[in-house]
């Protein structure tokens, strides 16, 4: 593959440095890894998205007329399994995290690149294995792989989509891993641990959780594939195992893995706020502490999904009370991104749109989940639409929210061209009435006590009206999730050239050319300024048009 | 703690043909290269720590059951094996001190003993469970049967299931450090054909080095399973 | 009130009262919370937009509003974390008279059996005004009893009991449903529970003639052989069973724990996992010999054996209990 | 790390000291301790396992702290996974 590809007079950046498919699929470079990750990320949110849309649909009615019960099941699984392991998990840290840390920190590249590469390989191994069994039948073992069902009872593709959810955590741990080494290694002179901006501090937390975390789910899904090849009885409660071992096994990984998503989120969220209220964040050390709070308490509060699955009372009370604990740092920031506002310069562009938005959702999710930590609530709301709504708060309207944020705030850096400002504002605003109008009738239906994962409910035809409502508000959010995969790819084409640094931001990243180089620096830069220094740089957030 | 390595950036960068581009410094790299190898050993740690959480479930619940179970196995292989080990961790650590002295021949001597013990370590698990198999000791089966009764109460029989459940965590435990053991003999192999090659000096010996670590965790982990599985309950 | 707002669940048990007390309590707080937020991102995204010639002042932080925005909060939650203890407790302790149902969950199935010997499948009659504890177990995998016109829920998992209890307020008929995913038809694991005046239940139990679960047990504690080593007037080869339950038992290996419904299953599936102190593990295992069913009619049965009584008598009964409605 | 070399004589001495330990855990197990048997059997393997991490993984010598913050780190978070657990089975026969 030649490299002189660029014409003369034009800058070659990383995007046209070397063309081809193999320039692509061998690269090591950091940025295009993140596009390719890119790729796969937006694929399977489109495809996870498909099956919702059909849970909707099907849920417009009180009786299961448009799927057959098993459909429905497979549906509300596979949804579960593509949009957490294969977009929540990797979205912000895979696209944008891999993209931008390394160039906010200084260095050329991830500590690793060739592991990084790595773990896109074993990202798309395990896609793959994920089309692989949603093609050959599906599963219906519902995301958590209960057992003793997913060992004993199903007859559908069990063992692929264990395989699969095996592999893609071995991706999200090698990213981790990459992280943590890369932040602790690669920074540039004068990149010191407070100078860090806090979406670097986000993915180091995330990182811990995913190098301590993963490790834990993929044993227990290990032994759910052995249990169901060789008929051990590790978690069979017919030979003498306990099933619900398998359960603390699989939230010790997967209530942390929620942090996994959220914590990067909350990175992207103080960098949009800071830039568009062109001010210092409020508590930069608090900000900090509190990611790091987060990963580390995350990891004491598993068992409150559990509750009523059977546990001892005093390990109940146990975890409740911590529960409460990781609720603090949360707190912290939420009242610390509003204090950001305060007396700014604020403009309302899409990643700031977004961003209040992410503000609002993930209050309501959090305090939400005080109401599912709170023990005698927790008995009457758990594993109903009270929990759905919940965590589509915290995952859609929080992590969804912030990754709109951050690939429209970073758009014209990885892209080199600008997005059209006003259809953005649109698409935010569709999103946001959208997103409300799908999941705030959904804690209401839990309280009045509609379970989760049900595909008939003609006993209680009461629940039809704000089924109706979610329904209508999902096709709503469609159209608003739609459009911005319209216009990015239309600006890729037909946007304005991006300047350097469209939005007169602070940081690293918008010191480099709009797209970057393949080595991101020309020479090793020297940091001698704090995070987010808004008061030295001069100009405001350029006007759009 | 700033110490940001890239800061004494010199020309001794580049010297090393192994020295990657976007490091400032080869010692950068190498720091860079330990720190991951440690991390990455953190989700070995892990890993296996959900099935010594498991064990540590069941063997509270199934105390007696447990120690029954545990004497039906080879504590004289067990032991063996564990002697096995502990002198291939000598081997290794010999042979990164070879690599850092630039002793080249004895290095890929070291490794190949390595190699061998990784081997014999295998070869004495198999024989092990050959033997489960004969004696009908694998869960799972319709002929599971485990013939012992309960240490310190000798009319009392052995639960059926609670001893499968103890043979299932002693296959899944010991299957998962065996296949870590075949990596490793694997990783060796590699190392030893480079070694021979005259790839590492004792400026570049990272992936020895990595791969020692490696091993010796793997090594750790056995230290552990030995009495776990092995002794529990042994005397009379 | 509450009772005929739209949207809100029927309330009948006296746990719903209380659910409802702290779910109204933490939608305030946490409403209130929530309009404090949303008016100063609203009110500082207005007031503080971009202005010709007005530049943004910084700000660094301040420790003493993050430790005020920390502090305060944490003790609001731990009011929520007691509140929800004290009512959490409560749910998980029946009282101790309470009557008791047997509950065997399948796939996809309920099925119920009351003191007297009625029978029922995925709908439960239980009386106005009378604590109700619900023993139950699963056959296959873990399902979930939820109803939610009682506030409560617990799941139903294979291989042991798990208990819950209620006390309903309000006759009326009311959802059942399986709150845990259980398979195909989980969402044809529904039923209801019929909540009736005393008098209207004295009726309906009549109705069946059936006779108690305590006596069926008793039978087959004889049909087994139980009756040959487990005896009341001698001493026999088996501990003696009268007055048992919920008594402290010591065990050969030197524990000692309360003889619950848990204990007696475990000790009829897998006598050799706890010993009594002074008898020899000599009783074979039941397991896989008697279904979940008869299962339970021995529990019942060695549960009925009080120490002042000899006979079973189906003492914890629905119709025998005192009937006061509220 | 690990510009230090250790000498062959320290690793023999360490590799001696593991065989020690090995053949000291097989004749306590033999011995009747009660409760103490997995006391020692657990506290021998965890001095061989420092050995191991100190001496032949070169911890001891290395120049920085981070590689003993990482181990700390991975012992901590499997001990609140066992912990934590067994605080759920612990007290599950407690009424």
């Amino acid at each position: 593959m030649a490299t002189a590809v660029v014409e003369p007079g034009e800058r070659e950046t990383y995007l046209n440095r070397e063309y081809g498919i193999k320039s692509w699929l061998l690269t090591v470079d950091h940025k295009r890894i993140a596009l390719l990750y890119l790729a796969g990320i937006t694929f399977f949110f489109f495809i996870g998205g498909f099956f919702a849309l059909l849970i909707r649909l099907e849920l417009l009615t009180p009786a299961g007329d448009l799927v057959q019960a098993d459909t429905y099941n497979k549906l509300f699984t596979m949804h579960g399994q593509v949009m957490i392991f294969f977009f929540l998990i990797p979205a912000v840290p895979a696209v944008l995290g891999n993209f931008l840390i390394p160039i906010m920190i200084g260095a050329k590249d991830l500590a690793f690149p060739r592991i990084n590469l790595l773990s896109w390989y074993l990202y798309i191994i395990a896609g793959a294995l994920m089309l692989y069994t949603i093609l050959a039948g599906g599963v219906d073992t519902g995301w958590t792989f209960y057992v003793p069902l997913s060992t004993e009872f199903l007859k559908t593709n069990v063992i692929t989509a264990a395989v699969a959810v095996f592999i893609s955590g071995f991706s999200s741990i090698f990213t981790g891993l990459n992280f943590i080494v890369t932040i602790h290694r690669m920074r540039a002179p004068g990149m010191t641990w407070n100078r860090l901006p806090l979406f670097v501090w986000a993915h180091y937390a995330t990182s811990i959780i995913q190098v301590l975390g993963t490790p834990v789910v993929a044993i227990a899904i290990v032994l759910v594939a052995l249990e169901r090849l060789f008929h051990l009885g590790i978690f069979n409660p017919t030979l003498g195992g306990d099933p619900l071992l398998f359960q603390h096994l699989f939230w010790f990984y997967s209530h942390p893995a929620v942090y996994i998503m959220i914590v990067p989120g909350m990175g992207i969220v103080s960098e949009v706020v800071c830039c568009f209220s062109r001010k210092r964040i409020f508590g930069y050390q608090a900000m900090a502490m509190a990611l790091l709070g987060i990963a580390v308490v995350g990891f004491l509060v598993w068992a409150h999904h559990m509750f009523v699955a059977g546990i001892s009372v005093y390990a109940a009370l146990i975890f409740s009370l911590l529960s409460y604990f990781v609720a603090v740092p949360s707190a912290i920031k939420v009242f610390n991104w509003t204090s950001t506002m305060y007396k700014g310069s604020i403009t309302y562009q899409t990643p700031m749109l977004y961003a209040f938005g992410f503000i609002g959702l993930f209050t309501i999710g959090g305090l939400t989940g005080l109401f599912l930590a709170a023990l005698g609530i927790d008995i009457h709301v758990t594993d109903t639409y009270f929990v759905v709504a919940h965590f589509h708060y915290i995952m859609v309207g929080g992590m969804v929210m912030a990754y709109m944020a951050g690939m429209h705030f970073w758009w014209p850096k990885i892209s080199g061209r600008m997005y059209p400002e006003g259809w953005g504002r649109l698409a935010a605003l569709i999103v946001f009435i959208g997103f409300n109008l799908t999941f705030f009738p959904q804690f209401i239906l839990g309280y009045m006590g509609m379970p989760r994962r049900y595909w008939d409910y003609s006993r209680a035809p009461e629940f039809q009206i704000l089924n109706v409502l979610s329904t209508a508000g999902a096709t709503i959010l469609a159209v608003g999730y739609l459009l911005p995969m319209v216009y990015f790819l239309w600006s890729m084409r037909y946007g304005k050239p991006a300047p350097d640094n469209p939005w007169n931001a602070a940081g690293l990243e918008w010191t480099i050319p709009s797209p970057p180089s393949t080595f991101n620096f020309d020479e090793q830069p020297v940091v001698t300024w704090e995070a987010y220094n808004y008061d030295e740089i001069k100009g405001e957030v350029p006007v759009a048009q | 703690m700033h110490n940001s390595p890239a800061a004494t950036a010199t020309h001794e960068a580049h010297q090393n043909p192994a020295h990657l581009h976007h490091f400032a410094t080869a010692q950068q790299q190498k720091d860079a290269a330990s720190l991951g190898m440690w991390l990455f050993l953190v989700t070995e740690v892990m890993f296996f720590g959900g099935m010594f959480c498991a064990y540590l479930v069941y063997r509270y619940w199934y105390f007696g059951d447990f120690g029954a179970a545990s004497k039906s196995l080879a504590i004289e292989l067990g032991a063996v094996n564990t002697a096995v080990l502990i002198c291939s961790s000598l081997t290794v650590a010999m042979a990164v001190r070879c690599a850092q002295v630039g002793k080249q021949k004895a290095m890929v001597v070291y490794l190949l003993l390595t190699i061998a013990l990784g081997l014999a370590f295998l070869g004495i698990k198999g024989i092990e469970y050959r033997e489960k198999f004969v004696q009908h000791h694998v869960p799972g089966q319709a002929s599971f049967h485990l013939d012992e009764h309960i240490p310190g109460h000798p009319d009392t029989p052995v639960n059926q299931q609670h001893a499968q459940v103890y043979f299932s965590l002693y296959f899944a435990m010991t299957g998962m450090h065996a296949l870590h053991m075949i990596i490793g003999v694997g990783l060796f192999a590699f190392l030893t054909y480079q070694a021979w090659k005259g790839a590492y000096s004792p400026e570049y010996y990272t992936p020895v080095e990595n791969a020692v670590l490696y091993w010796h965790f793997v090594d750790i982990v056995w230290i552990y399973l030995f009495p776990l599985l092995y002794l529990i309950d042994r005397h009379p | 009130m509450l009772q005929n707002m739209p949207f809100w669940p029927a309330r009948a048990s006296a746990a719903a009262n209380n659910v409802d007390a702290l779910f109204i309590f933490l939608v305030v707080v946490s409403g209130l919370m929530t309009a404090l937020i949303f008016t100063m991102v609203v009110y500082f995204a207005v007031r503080y937009r971009r202005q010709a010639g007005r530049r943004a002042e910084q700000i660094d932080g301040s420790h003493a509003l993050e430790i005020t925005w920390s502090v305060i909060p944490f003790c609001v939650f731990m009011v929520f974390f007691a509140w929800g203890a004290v009512i959490y407790f409560r749910q998980r302790t029946p009282p101790q008279d309470s009557a008791e149902v047997y509950t065997v969950a399948k796939q996809w199935m309920w099925k119920f059996e009351h003191m007297e010997g009625q029978r029922e499948i995925n709908e439960l009659h239980v009386p106005v005004g009378r604590d109700v504890k619900m023993i139950m177990t699963s056959q296959d995998v873990i399902h979930s009893f939820f109803v939610p016109a009682f506030r409560i829920k617990q799941d139903v998992l294979p291989g042991r009991y798990t208990v819950t209890w209620f006390h309903a307020t309000k006759p009326g008929t009311y959802h059942l449903f399986c709150a845990e995913y259980c398979g195909t038809s989980h969402s044809g694991m529904v039923g209801s529970v019929v909540v009736m005046e005393p008098k209207d239940y004295e009726a309906w139990l009549t109705g069946g003639g059936n006779q108690p679960l305590a006596v069926t047990g008793e039978r087959l504690f004889s049909e087994l052989g139980c009756i040959t080593c487990h005896r009341s007037d001698t001493p026999g080869r088996g501990p003696n069973l009268v007055g048992v339950f919920g008594k402290p038992v010591m065990l050969e290996d030197g524990r000692t724990l309360t003889a619950d419904e848990n204990y007696l299953r475990e000790s009829i599936v897998d006598p050799s996992a706890k010993i009594v102190r002074g008898f020899k593990p000599i009783m074979p295992t039941f397991q896989g010999q008697i279904s979940d069913e008869q299962l339970n009619a021995l529990v019942a049965y060695v549960k009925s054996l009080g120490p002042s009584q000899s006979m079973p008598t189906g003492g914890k009964s629905m119709a025998a209990a005192p009937t006061e409605t509220q | 790390m690990s510009e230090h070399i250790s000498s062959v004589k320290l690793y023999v001495g360490i590799w001696l000291a593991l065989l020690a330990g090995t053949s000291l855990t097989v004749f306590a197990a033999f011995v009747d301790l009660g409760p103490f048997n997995t006391i020692v059997a657990l506290s021998i393997a965890t001095i061989k396992a420092i050995l191991v991490v100190l001496f032949f993984m070169h911890v001891k010598y290395a120049h920085e702290k981070m590689t003993k913050l990482v181990i700390v780190t991975a012992i901590f978070f499997l001990f609140i996974l066992l912990a934590l657990s067994m605080a759920d089975y612990g007290t599950r026969l407690w009424s």
